[in-house]
């Protein structure tokens, strides 16, 4: 079968400096690749540029099928992107946040509380405002909107950032689910050894470009432990 | 698709050049028989000179350099013929254009002193040019804006192509609200010349030297386009060399990581 | 197409009503122009008479420009345009959304700019009919371009005072021939009036074309 | 004090030339104005010459709120703000510092909008002294009480918008002295020009004091 | 010798919401605390309070020997935040940012390159603006800025989040050198035990409160690993 992501030589510039500087990776369906590096290795950029949000000056890039040199909105409509700093609109409630992504993506909204309760975010939590959530329960906040949307590729950008411990287990349980569904993940990392566990690949990334591509540890992990996305 | 230009920067093609040469000389000619061969007019004198100075400038500007710039922004955005060099093009005309819609002001205040005794008066023509002028400094303004060469060119193509709107307002200002400023007298609808032959002739032939120069200006223009890409895809090859070199744990960051006075405190 | 520009719209005005932007700071801020051009013509009230609908449109002009600052700042949290880019939304339905949005704003700000002027400066329509069709009209315009524009600078770190550059030179037609419209309805001769009501159809109609056309390239733009 | 003021504007002003918002932005617009507003009052030049020094300083005005917008736009990038509070810097000197580097730009502004009226309304000013004088009081209170009031609406998520509203009223009696004064420093009596600039001095000093002991509790209300 | 921090009964809030809801805490001078806690527990409030940044409603709340409730403004020149978002100027470059930091603090700039150089943010990226930086370089600079200004209350809101490995054992140093010369910090933290290794004691938050203080396994620790704070 054909990779859900062929990049070749990927430059792309942030102003006039190549962030990323001819970078080269393949992605197999419900394979999960987790990516390590440096700060400033280029890990948030490349995520970006599989997005369809940071555009590629040079070299192959093909995201599911498409090219995204031709075609960059189509593939933002089939990925799902959890960035450093989650897009939440402020003045929105949770819920109402969740359900303008999910109409957005052409969705209904029935899915909306059922995302809303995996990632932890229910009762009162769900009809406060993004902009008065902590820093975590916004992260869970873009984590559901993911899991309504279900892409077919997830890129996730130090996904396990400012979640509790409770939620950390969570994170991992929901590749598990995507990967389960034939989704592809990406995701960034700062802690190498718990990144290979979760992970098929895991791609080293320097000077903004894939340095080494070692297997990972991941085993097929569906049982998912019920009670672990409280949040206190 | 990469910035690289298609085109090599050779010198000026030779069409180019001799579009310069003529315009040149044609200008001058227009001058010369301007200032002492055609007729002084019987109301306003001299002054009517300008006349071939003033609507040929305009002409250059509204229909040629935006009209131009309208047009490549077109063929910009049409996926089927998108290409950067529809963008430079664009860029060079918008450029010559805000020069010439500069004169056709200058101009155009020079002759108005004179004939309506006031350098500005707000007037449907003369105000919607002054507006034109500032649009399209706005596309200029826009396309300081750093950003992919893509990127840069899909947004200063909208934004010229919003501006031109402005063009035909110019042009029928004169017609749909009472102006002060001459009518149609040239380009009128059945496009007959309501003035004096020799007077005609020598309208005619600054309009075309003036063409002449403008596309002299555009090839200039778009030629220095093309080098400034080449720099920057010059500039391009080095930052990847020193972006690479990061990977090696020689960079420049590991030395100063930690100065010794720091080790063990 | 429609049901994007309708969530979108939807979107906007519900964030309006949360932070009540649009309704106590733009509409004070409006009236306060009238007020303060009242001041810099000085108090000689024939001046004022004439100048109304110029001044009248000016203060919506104004309006607008803030109008369509809020409605890019909205987008411009942390990851927000980002979002908005990355939700696959049809960029023509953005367009419509946030125009639609923007005109809805600018209805409601131009009745109770019309109440505070006939208080202000004592003119009264006189053919409600034209000043209505032009106001419609020229809010459309207005709307469209504005938010076409907002496009254009909202991905620049500069949006704030970049916008304004872009958006008044391109309205400028709309005003002239706005406040010519509204002289007509006030008390000039009618005819004139409605011959700038010519000016102000194709207007509009461009605008909307132009930014459902383009619209998309401009998303990227960021 | 002092040295945390320089500390601030120099920050700003180098921020400023950074981004190049007042020279690229905020000056084209205001000219603009001055042009719109010619618009909006119709071809009739005896209205605008006696309009000028109004439509002057209303341009002056509408480039103070772009220009405080800007100056706390810098402060609200994602914890600047907290930044500015946490840094210990005496909120006196923050004031001082702000409204200095707004002033700087307001007179370059100035200067070219003088020079941009001179053109298009054809009038020319004949007691320059008073002009110049009128300028300087006008800018210090227009920058003073703009920094004060862009303090309280920076950290509402408002801030563009909420800033006029905040701005303009305050700022209303130096829009009034000052387009008096410059209307006596082109042509009419000298006397009533001069008698204007008692209203302009106190009104400067009044927002700077009132600045500086007021601005602490204002950075607290965060 | 008396406390660095007291809160008895600590009460503030967020809009009308109690994020503090009558939170004790004590810390003495060269102590290490951590505060460990689910996703809006309230540990970024409960720092905001002790930087004199949130407004104490109710209770008890001393720092540095100063009544928050009496003069917020005198504590925060004395003591250092890194916030979830480092508060940089975009424009400016790291450089300038940290230089500014420093003069705004009453200090010389004579510290700026060697803070600058400690967090490993030199050459080009000291001269990049500070809205080109990567994540975890931009957490590096709002760090450079405290080493530079050397508080005597640290507070670090999840020191550890997007930085590399190399950089974890930098925050590490830096407590120790902090505290080393007397200056007491208080971190948040999402690994518990990582966490305990780091502190002389850990408090666990929950509902806006402190519900457990335990002993920390924190020994001396001044062995510092050369070269590990590396950019890439
Ligand atoms: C600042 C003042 C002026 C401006 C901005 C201005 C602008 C223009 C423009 C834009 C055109 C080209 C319009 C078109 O062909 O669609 C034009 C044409 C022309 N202008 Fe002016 N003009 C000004 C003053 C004058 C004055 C004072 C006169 C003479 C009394 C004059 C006489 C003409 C003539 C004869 C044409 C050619 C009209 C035609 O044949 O279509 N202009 N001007
Ligand atoms: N305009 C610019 N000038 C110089 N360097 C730049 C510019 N823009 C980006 N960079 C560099 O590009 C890199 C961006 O990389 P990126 O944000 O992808 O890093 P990252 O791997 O995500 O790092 P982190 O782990 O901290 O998130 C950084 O090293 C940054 O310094
Ligand atoms: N206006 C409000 N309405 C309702 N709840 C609010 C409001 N403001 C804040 N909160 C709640 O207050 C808490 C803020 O806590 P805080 O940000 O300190 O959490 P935290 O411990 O830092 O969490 P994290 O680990 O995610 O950073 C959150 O639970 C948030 O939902
Ligand atoms: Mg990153
Ligand atoms: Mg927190």
């Amino acid at each position: 079968m054909d990779p859900v992501v062929r990049l070749r030589g990927a430059v792309a510039l942030i102003g006039r400096f190549p962030a990323l500087s001819g970078a080269d990776l393949a992605v197999l369906p419900g394979e999960v690749v987790s990516v390590v590096g440096a700060n400033g290795a280029g890990k948030t950029t490349l995520l970006r540029v599989l997005a369809g949000l940071t555009p590629v000056r040079s070299g192959e890039a093909v995201v599911l099928g498409v090219d995204l040199r031709q075609d960059a909105p189509a593939v933002r409509r089939r990925v799902g992107l959890l960035g450093h700093a989650p897009s939440l609109y402020d003045e929105l409630t949770a819920r109402e946040n969740v359900s303008f992504a999910l109409r957005a993506a052409g969705l209904g909204t029935e899915r909306v509380e059922r995302s809303l309760a995996r990632v932890g975010i229910g009762g009162r939590l769900a009809s406060t405002r993004a902009g008065a959530l902590s820093a975590g329960q916004r992260r869970r906040v873009a984590l559901a909107t993911l899991v309504g949307r279900a892409p077919e590729l997830w890129l996730l950008d130090e996904p396990h950032a400012s979640l509790d411990t409770g939620a950390r287990d969570l994170v991992a349980d929901l590749i598990t689910e995507a990967t389960a569904q034939g989704a592809a993940v990406v995701f960034t990392s700062h802690e190498p050894e718990a990144a290979l566990a979760m992970s098929d690949r895991q791609a080293d990334m320097a000077g903004g470009r894939v340095t080494e591509l070692r297997p990972g540890a991941r085993g097929p992990r569906l049982t998912t432990v019920e009670g672990d996305s409280h949040v206190a | 698709m990469s910035v690289r230009p298609k085109t090599s920067a050779r010198p000026l093609p030779w069409w180019a050049r001799w579009a310069g040469i003529l315009g040149a000389v044609g200008t001058a000619a227009t001058v010369w028989l301007g200032l002492w061969v055609t007729p002084p007019d019987r109301t306003q004198g001299n002054l009517v000179r300008l006349v071939y100075l003033h609507p040929p400038i305009a002409w250059v500007a509204l229909y040629l350099a935006f009209g131009l710039a309208a047009l490549s922004s077109l063929l910009y955005l049409w996926r089927r013929t998108r290409s950067l060099f529809w963008d430079r093009v664009a860029a060079a005309s918008v450029e010559v254009g805000v020069v010439f819609n500069a004169l056709t002001l200058a101009t155009g205040m020079l002759w108005g002193r004179p004939t309506w005794g006031v350098w500005w008066t707000w007037d449907a023509r003369l105000t919607s040019t002054a507006l034109l002028l500032v649009l399209f400094l706005g596309y200029l303004a826009l396309r300081r804006v750093p950003a992919e060469p893509e990127v840069r060119a899909r947004r200063c193509a909208v934004a010229a192509l919003v501006a031109f709107v402005d063009v035909p307002i110019v042009h029928f200002s004169v017609i749909w609200w009472q102006t002060l400023h001459q009518g149609a007298t040239v380009l009128n609808a059945n496009l007959s010349p309501t003035i004096h032959g020799s007077m005609a002739w020598t309208l005619l032939l600054g309009f075309v030297a003036l063409t002449l120069v403008f596309v002299w200006m555009v090839a200039v223009r778009y030629r220095i386009e093309v080098l400034a890409d080449r720099t920057d895809a010059a500039h391009l090859e080095i930052s990847l060399e020193e972006r690479w070199s990061e990977a090696e744990p020689t960079s420049s960051d590991v030395g100063s990581a930690r100065p010794p006075s720091q080790v063990g405190t | 197409m429609w049901r994007d520009a309708l969530l979108v719209a939807g979107k906007d005005l519900r964030i309006e009503l949360r932070s009540r932007v649009a309704l106590w700071q733009v509409l004070p801020v409006a009236v306060l122009f009238l007020v303060l051009y009242a001041f810099a013509l000085g108090p000689v009230r024939s001046t004022l008479a004439s100048a109304a609908p110029g001044l009248f449109w000016l203060a919506v002009l104004f309006s607008t420009v803030l109008a369509t600052q809020r409605s890019f700042a909205i987008e411009s949290g942390e990851g927000t345009r980002d979002g908005l880019r990355a939700s696959g939304i049809d960029p023509a339905g953005v367009f419509l959304g946030k125009a639609a949005a923007v005109a809805a704003e600018l209805a409601v700000l131009q009745v109770v700019l019309w109440v505070a002027m006939s208080l202000l400066f004592g003119v009264h329509v006189h053919t409600v009919w034209l000043a209505v069709v032009a106001s419609v009209l020229a809010t459309i315009g207005l709307a469209a371009a504005g938010t076409l524009y907002g496009a254009l600078s909202a991905g620049l770190r500069v949006r704030e005072t970049l916008l304004p550059l872009l958006v008044l030179p391109v309205l400028a037609p709309v005003l002239l021939a706005a406040s010519r419209a509204w002289a007509g309805a006030l008390s000039g001769p009618l005819s004139d009036g409605v011959s700038w009501l010519r000016v102000l159809g194709p207007f509009a109609a461009a605008y909307v074309v132009v930014g459902i056309v383009l619209y998309g390239p401009l998303l990227e733009a960021g």
